[in-house]
């Protein structure tokens, strides 16, 4: 049998560590042929890590469960394989190939028209909002919020105080690393922005209005409302509050419904994440990789692995073990998906709003890129500079980073 | 009688001592109640340190199911026990050396030893693996323990228990005819246990506990160590933490070195006081 | 006579010589297991990044040979800020961890059914992983629902982010390094503080001396050499244990918690720039050496107090 | 004025009792040596006197007053210790005033009074060094100049001199006593050499097994040993002892032989008979009271210990430097007059 | 056969020559014992013949083979260290029997040896005991059980009783000298305890500074001190030594006085005059060839010590046990008949 190995992080819990081995089993049983080992590799930024340990060592494993936004990275490094030969082995062009999967999803799998990344499992971010605290502040659980301006008047009446004391907030979201650029980018992209270059890997649009207009909001929920805490606050500062019934609305991943489903004991609802200008949101979660550096027998086996992992039947299985949605579209034909949505209306709005959804970042230096426009808005958050400035600053930073690429690619003909 | 002396300064400093103390162990006496605690990934009451009235053992079953703990323990146990044994090797031979022969170059070849103290597997993580890959030990528990075999560290603190060790002996034994091999195990190495068992707390305390390290180095399922283990339960990406589940599984991971040094708490300082640092 | 003699000197000369050369062999003998994992493990990553830092990686694979590194390291604003942090976050978990550690050691000097207990929970934190102590904190640290802020709150305080606060982070990751540490080097102390005869003190005492000149001016000078060897080895642990800052903060919020090691971390692992990277760890490294090599120097000197 | 009184002294460690119940007073200007065997609780009095350990019960007052609830510091004494416990990162000078300077006195005075005692101790020069930097001798200087810089009432000594080599002993044994003589204050000595006691002291306190043996001027304790215990005791080489049967006109001496001497009168019928070694002397064959086959022959110039037999009882003899005695020579031997001492078998007490 | 000689060794520790050539003939089966002050090189020589230092010069061989090229272990001695160096880790029979066992002898054999050493010096009982679990003199004999267990050619001893109390030294210096004439093993002993080396050795070596200052029989040098070194080291109290003028009719002591005494012919004009304290008695004053005022006097009991002073000169003298002497004091004293000792005063050699 070929041995190959599959590299995977587990973004939430021990459980799905454990639910991905029985999985993995059951593939290799179905699979007499192949012989998959998982490995469980720590977060996403650590499974970067040790994927790029493990092509230099040069054992690298036939498929990772990357988050998508590092992939391009290892295409402009050449560390990775496009999956066109294979998907062609099969007679297919990678536009059929990826027309199982929903449209949102392509522009982080396609680069430069190859197929670099199978979607995985992925999410966008929601709104989630606790019915009995809209009920109490008057607001009509039917009819959350949908834009900006009713976003700030029901946070306003949400939030509650106790002299100087704040008992219970109207907006809360993560604002840690990741998840920062993440929900920022949800808010520029709802105030019809763009926020880097879908074709080119050397450009960003920080300093643009779009990004100052989702900056001013962040910043005025904070300051001039006081909705929202001060600071940088993470994932478990939010849920807590929210499981707490001292939160009235939050903004958090698709990929957490199940675990707010079973923590939750308060009536709670999700809604799209509100527009300014329109509805959109970036696409978050992992798709699967293949390293360089396989033999022929491995990439088919790891190949092999990529298809079912992400056929309708086991990616509908996953979606609803873990409250990510499924990326392969047909994965919501069959009854079970059916009979799961009905039951789970906050999956449906999930699934609905990837209508909406755009691709994520993805440049040269991503992380850097990314976390020069987060180390800025944190600092709006906690009050140390103002939006604008911010934003000036992130884009210089930025284009620092980015420079020996543009240089080398986009200005090289000066040289 | 005894007032003025042992009188109101001391018994301040006691209080003082024993306050500073619940601060140091309120963590654990949390872990511990929220680890007893069904239920508790959020909410308002979260960090209350009165076990809840359903408390169970519900979120150490969950933890204990969510992974292999049986081959982590053991697992760790090999890289501990691995690491120790060639380490006590090497700074035995490379302490002797340091306490007892005049050569030329001594003092350099000292502080190239304690280099190693300043260059982390973190600084070195990639060249180490090449390192690694090229003796075919990645992802081995061998490949995880190769790097600390040698110790900075422990050739010094062995440097430090042999220096106290008067001379006396090794010359008793010479005149008795012991070689030097005999001499360093028959007569040192006994001497100087109680470094030895000091490094050893050192050792193991460091290598159980270390994460960054053996994630990079293995990936089969079969060599994953404890710390590896719990990070699936400790780490989150998207949403909140199981906190109940958090405690249990950190529990289960320090419960032996807990134990361990709860037992054997006064040999464990004693063996500090030997090794000749002071 | 003359003659005897000086072919008798020159014998012993050469006998001593070849004395010499027999311990350098034992002694090399010796040292060679060490030796070669320190190769294999240490001196040859160490020449590796060495050379990397003076290898200039232009777009596209094109290297040579030059400082570019240091200059785009030392024009860095964000080395800076890790290099100021580090500073920092070196003076601010150090000296207290060494007062506390102090202060415990002292305090819990003689062994009673009490003191045993109390080093028991001092020594505790050092004995859990720090995955599990960040994981740990990062529960106590929540605003508002946290270990700390709840109790602080049913005092009267206010809400505080604790790690969310760019002015507070860094102090914050501090407090949590003193806790892990500071019952470790309390070992050493102890061992330090029993190496000082109980005569001294019981003299002192018969001069008068009360019990803070006791401490003062017999126990801290005593201890210098403890004091030296526990300084190198917390700013050795301090300035190369970063796991709780990569699970906890990662270097936030605004780069506030950014230390030198996890910006080396972040060239070699995120930006993928393993010449700044490189060329970070060689000043890292160069600034530990020089720190240590003082610190041991003290220590070496401290020893000869004795006899 | 700075009397030292002890009265119904008691000090337990744990379960075992070290004291139990010592009384004495040792007079102003004093020098009292205590003396006595290891671990028979010297250390632990001359302690208790400093108060560096609290006793369990009765009262120690020094110049009249109850020091029991007071600091050593407050005690006005000095005490040198066995090892000296000089501190070794303070030179000599800083080790000398250390007393001074954390009573805060000023530098000059400190000075002043730290270099009058480094004269009269005769280390002026070494007051930069450290004590590491110092001979044996050097450091006892130094630890004495310690005690006398601050004038105390009192002086305890805890063994002094046990680590100075035989010679040096010899010598800082009658500086201290010189010392005594001009500075005199009271000086409280431990010992358990008694050559050392018998030298130095005014008055010997012999202490066995806690508790106070016997009391008395050396030579007074030395010429009639109060019990068995401190005849043994006190006196190199000691006093040969052996169990005897007596009658009307000498000892049978069990094991040995017969001793025609003259007896006193109303002693038990069994008894310890004491005898030192420089009072059995070699003899003509015909006057002989005992006859001793030499076995080690130790010759030391002035004088010859003899080693020897008393038919299976060893017995030591004290014999002039010029005496030349073979090993395995049978010697003949009577006793100096008045030199028999008589002991209780079961009391140990002097009984004649 | 296991005689020990050394010719020219000389020894240096870095710019420090210890030894500055040394010759001796160590006889079979004697017991030498080397003694001089701390400092002197004694245990230097000791630990050449050992093998623990190499010689930088000179020549060694015992029993005949050069031994400067083998190791401690191949030179078939013992050698008995002044802390002891007994191996705490190990039982007492583990101990003696170290040196079997490192030799790989059958275990049995071990026990056997280890067990007939261990009775010769009735240690049998402690087998099993660790050395801390000893007292000091039972360490003392584990010590020698470890030496003689081996049978070794020749005994080394470096201060072998230094630790031990002034009463147990006594003890065991006995004991090691009927050892000696037990076994019959070429023995050197270092001390720089003179009144052991007189009480222990057949032979003296006095050393002083790296070289050998005299060698002899304790008595002969203790009679004929070779230098003034020697005269002022051999004896406790030291011999006096005052400057003085010769004339035919006496010597004019150099801030003293006058002492009319029969003086030998041929004296330089200037000499140190040597008298033993011993050979200092009081007479009446009309006798008096010196007058004497006491300083400081140590009644030992079976003897007094008086340290006093002629003129400005200090000068001790031994009295009878029996003198009652009070300080202050003036003694007229004179010299016993042919006791007096001269040296020259720059070479320091005896002139009569
Ligand atoms: N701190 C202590 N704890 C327990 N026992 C003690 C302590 N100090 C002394 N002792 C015991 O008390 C007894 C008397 O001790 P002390 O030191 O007074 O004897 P000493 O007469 O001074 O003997 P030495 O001549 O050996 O110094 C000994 O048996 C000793 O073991
Ligand atoms: N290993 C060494 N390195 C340097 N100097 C040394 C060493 N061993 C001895 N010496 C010096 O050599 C001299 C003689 O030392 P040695 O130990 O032989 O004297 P000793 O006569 O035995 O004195 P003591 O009676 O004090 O033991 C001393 O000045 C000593 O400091
Ligand atoms: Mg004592
Ligand atoms: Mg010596």
């Amino acid at each position: 049998a070929t041995e190959i190995q599959l590299f995977f992080p587990v973004p939430v819990q021990g459980k799905l560590a454990n639910e991905m081995e029985n999985l993995v089993a059951r593939f290799n049983s179905e699979h007499p042929d192949i012989k998959v080992t998982p490995v469980y590799t720590g977060s996403y930024d650590e499974t970067n890590l040790k994927t790029r340990a493990a092509i230099k060592a040069g054992q690298p494993p036939a498929a990772v469960i990357m988050s998508a936004s590092f992939i391009l990275e290892y295409v402009i490094n050449g560390e990775v394989e496009p999956y066109d030969e294979l998907i062609a082995a099969e007679g297919k062009t990678p536009a059929e190939f990826m027309d199982d999967f929903w449209p949102a999803l392509h522009g982080n799998a396609l680069i430069d028209g190859k197929v670099y990344g199978v979607p995985f499992h992925n999410s966008t971010p929601l709104l989630y909002y606790n019915v009995r605290l809209f009920e109490e502040a008057g607001l009509d659980p039917d009819n959350p919020p949908a834009t900006w301006a009713e976003w700030i008047d029901a946070a306003q009446k949400l939030t509650r105080r106790n002299g100087d004391k704040v008992e219970q907030w109207g907006v809360m979201m993560p604002t840690t690393y990741d998840y920062l650029g993440w929900i920022t980018s949800a808010l520029n992209m709802s105030n019809g922005g763009q926020y880097y270059n879908q074709n080119y890997a050397g450009e960003v649009y920080y300093d643009t209005p779009t990004m100052l207009g989702a900056l001013n909001l962040l910043h005025d929920m904070v300051f001039e409302y006081k909705v929202m805490p001060e600071g940088v606050n993470d994932a478990n500062s939010v849920t807590s509050a929210f499981f707490a019934g001292q939160l009235g609305t939050m903004i958090l991943s698709t990929g957490s419904l199940s675990f707010v489903r079973e923590n939750m004991k308060e009536p709670y609802r999700v809604a799209f994440v509100p527009r300014n200008v329109r509805n959109a949101v970036p696409i978050g979660g992992a798709s699967l990789m293949m390293p360089k550096g396989l033999s022929e027998e491995q990439k088919k086996a790891g190949f092999e692995l990529v298809k079912w992992l992400t056929s309708p039947e086991i990616s509908g299985h996953w979606s609803r073990f873990t409250g990510y949605f499924a990326p392969n579209r047909h994965a919501y034909d069959s009854d079970e998906m059916k009979a799961f949505l009905v039951e789970h209306p906050d999956a449906k709005v999930a699934l609905d709003q990837l209508a909406h959804a755009g691709s994520w970042f993805a440049t040269y230096n991503t992380v850097g890129v990314r976390k020069a426009l987060e180390d800025e808005v944190q600092a709006v958050l906690s009050g140390k500079k103002d939006p604008a400035q911010a934003l000036k600053d992130a884009q210089a930073a930025a284009d620092a980073l980015m420079r020996p690429y543009v240089e080398a690619t986009a200005l090289s003909y000066l040289n | 009688m005894t007032a003025s002396r042992s009188g109101s300064p001391r018994l301040a400093a006691t209080i003082l001592l024993v306050a500073v103390a619940v601060i140091w162990v309120t963590p654990f006496a949390w872990m511990l109640i929220a680890s007893l605690r069904p239920d508790a990934a959020g909410g308002a009451d979260i960090a209350s340190l009165i076990p809840s009235a359903q408390s169970g053992f519900g979120n150490f079953v969950d933890a204990w199911q969510s992974g292999n703990f049986p081959l982590w323990y053991l697992n760790t146990a090999i890289l501990c026990a691995g690491v120790l044994a060639v380490q006590l090797v090497t700074i035995t031979c490379a302490g002797y050396a340091f306490a007892r022969l005049e050569f030329p170059g001594r003092q350099a070849f000292f502080y190239l030893f304690l280099m190693q103290l300043m260059l982390v597997p973190p600084i070195l993580i990639v060249p180490n693996l090449i390192t690694l890959s090229k003796f075919g030990l990645y992802d081995t528990l061998v490949g995880v323990m190769a790097p600390y075999f040698a110790s900075a560290f422990g050739v010094f603190l062995m440097r430090q228990t042999f220096r106290t060790i008067p001379r006396d002996f090794e010359e008793a034994a010479r005149v008795d005819g012991a070689s030097r091999a005999q001499i360093i195990c028959r007569i040192l190495v006994p001497l100087a246990r109680p470094g030895f068992i000091a490094f050893a707390i050192v050792s193991v305390t460091a290598h159980w506990n270390e994460f960054l390290w053996p994630l990079m180095v293995t990936s089969s399922p079969s060599n994953r160590v404890l710390t590896v283990g719990l990070a699936s339960f400790t780490r989150s990406a998207e949403s909140g933490s199981q906190w109940g589940l958090i405690a249990a599984g950190t529990l289960l991971v320090a419960a032996p070195l807990l134990i361990a040094f709860v037992l054997f708490q006064r040999r464990f300082v004693s063996s500090f006081v030997f090794t000749g640092i002071k | 006579m003359t003659d005897t003699t000086l072919s008798g000197v020159h014998l012993a000369d050469s006998a001593r010589k070849s004395r010499i050369h027999e311990t350098f062999g034992v002694a090399l003998l010796l040292l060679a297991p060490s030796l070669v994992f320190l190769a294999l493990f240490t001196y040859w990553p160490v020449v590796q990044v060495a050379w990397q830092s003076l290898t200039v990686e232009s777009f596209g694979g094109a290297t040579r040979t030059g400082l570019d590194n240091f200059q785009r390291l030392f024009a860095d604003a964000r080395f800076a800020r890790a290099a100021q942090n580090n500073i920092v976050f070196a003076v601010g978990t150090v000296v207290p961890s060494i007062v506390l550690a102090l202060a415990f050691a002292v305090g819990l000097q003689e062994t009673t059914r009490l003191t045993s207990g109390l080093r028991t929970v001092f020594i505790l934190p050092v004995m859990i992983p720090l995955v599990a102590a960040s994981a740990l904190f990062s529960f106590i640290f929540q605003p508002r629902f946290g270990l700390l802020d709840y109790y602080l709150g049913s005092l009267g305080f206010g809400t505080t982010n604790w790690i969310g606060n760019p002015d507070l982070a860094l102090w914050s990751l501090m407090g949590l390094t003193v806790w892990k540490n500071a019952g470790y080097y309390m070992l050493f102390f102890l061992a330090g503080l029993q190496a000082i005869p109980d005569e001294l003190y019981e003299s002192a005492r018969v001069e008068g001396a009360k019990a803070v000149q006791r401490f003062r001016r017999i126990t801290l000078p005593l201890l210098r050499p403890t004091l030296a060897f526990v300084v190198v080895i917390a700013l050795l642990q301090v300035l190369t244990n970063v796991d709780h800052i990569i699970l906890l903060t990662g270097g936030g919020p605004s780069d506030s918690t950014n230390v030198l090691l996890y910006y080396i971390y972040q060239q070699a692992h995120e930006n993928y720039d393993i010449g700044l990277a490189a060329a970070a760890t060689v000043v890292t490294v160069a600034a530990l050496l020089v720190i240590s090599a003082v610190s041991l120097r003290t220590l070496e000197h401290g020893i000869h107090y004795e006899g | 004025m700075a009397e030292v009184r002890l009265r119904e002294i008691r000090k337990s460690f744990g379960e075992t009792a070290v004291l139990k119940g010592i009384s004495t007073v040792i007079p102003d200007r004093a020098f009292v040596v205590i003396v006595g065997p290891s671990g028979c609780g010297k250390s632990t009095m001359l302690r208790l006197v400093a108060g560096l350990e609290r006793a369990d019960g009765g009262t120690i007052s020094i110049g009249g007053r109850d020091v029991g609830h007071l600091e050593p510091g407050d005690r006005d004494i000095a005490m040198v210790f066995q090892n000296y416990a000089l501190y070794p990162h303070m030179s000599v000078a800083e080790n000398i005033g250390f007393g001074l300077s954390v009573r805060g006195l000023p530098r000059a005075e400190i000075r002043e009074r730290v270099r009058r005692a480094a004269e009269i101790l005769q280390i002026a020069h070494l007051l930069d060094r450290r004590p590491r930097q110092l001979s044996g001798g050097q450091r006892q200087r130094v630890a004495m100049g310690r005690a006398i810089v601050r004038n105390p009432k009192v002086f305890l000594f805890d063994e002094p001199l046990s680590n100075l080599d035989a010679k040096l002993r010899i010598v800082m044994r009658t500086e201290i006593k010189r010392l005594h003589r001009d500075l005199g204050a009271t000086s409280i000595f431990v010992t358990h050499d008694q050559v050392e006691a018998m030298t130095l002291g005014d008055w010997l306190i012999v202490m066995n097994n806690g508790h106070i043996e016997q009391e008395g001027a050396p030579l007074d304790i030395y010429a009639r040993p109060a019990t068995a215990f401190v005849a043994a005791f006190i006196g190199s080489p000691p006093m040969n002892l052996l169990e005897g049967r007596v009658d009307g006109s000498g000892v049978e001496i069990e094991g040995a032989g017969r001793m025609d001497i003259a007896v006193p009168d109303g002693l038990p019928e069994r008894a310890w008979l004491g005898i030192r070694p420089e009072h059995l002397e070699p003899c003509a064959e015909s006057d002989a009271q005992l006859r001793i086959v030499a076995d080690i022959v130790e010759p030391q110039g002035s004088e010859t210990i003899v080693h020897g037999l008393f038919g299976s009882r060893p017995v030591v003899a004290r014999l002039d430097g010029a005496a030349r005695v073979r090993p395995g020579e049978a010697l003949p031997m009577r006793l100096k007059p008045g030199s028999m001492h008589f002991f209780d078998l079961d009391s140990d007490r002097r009984i004649a």
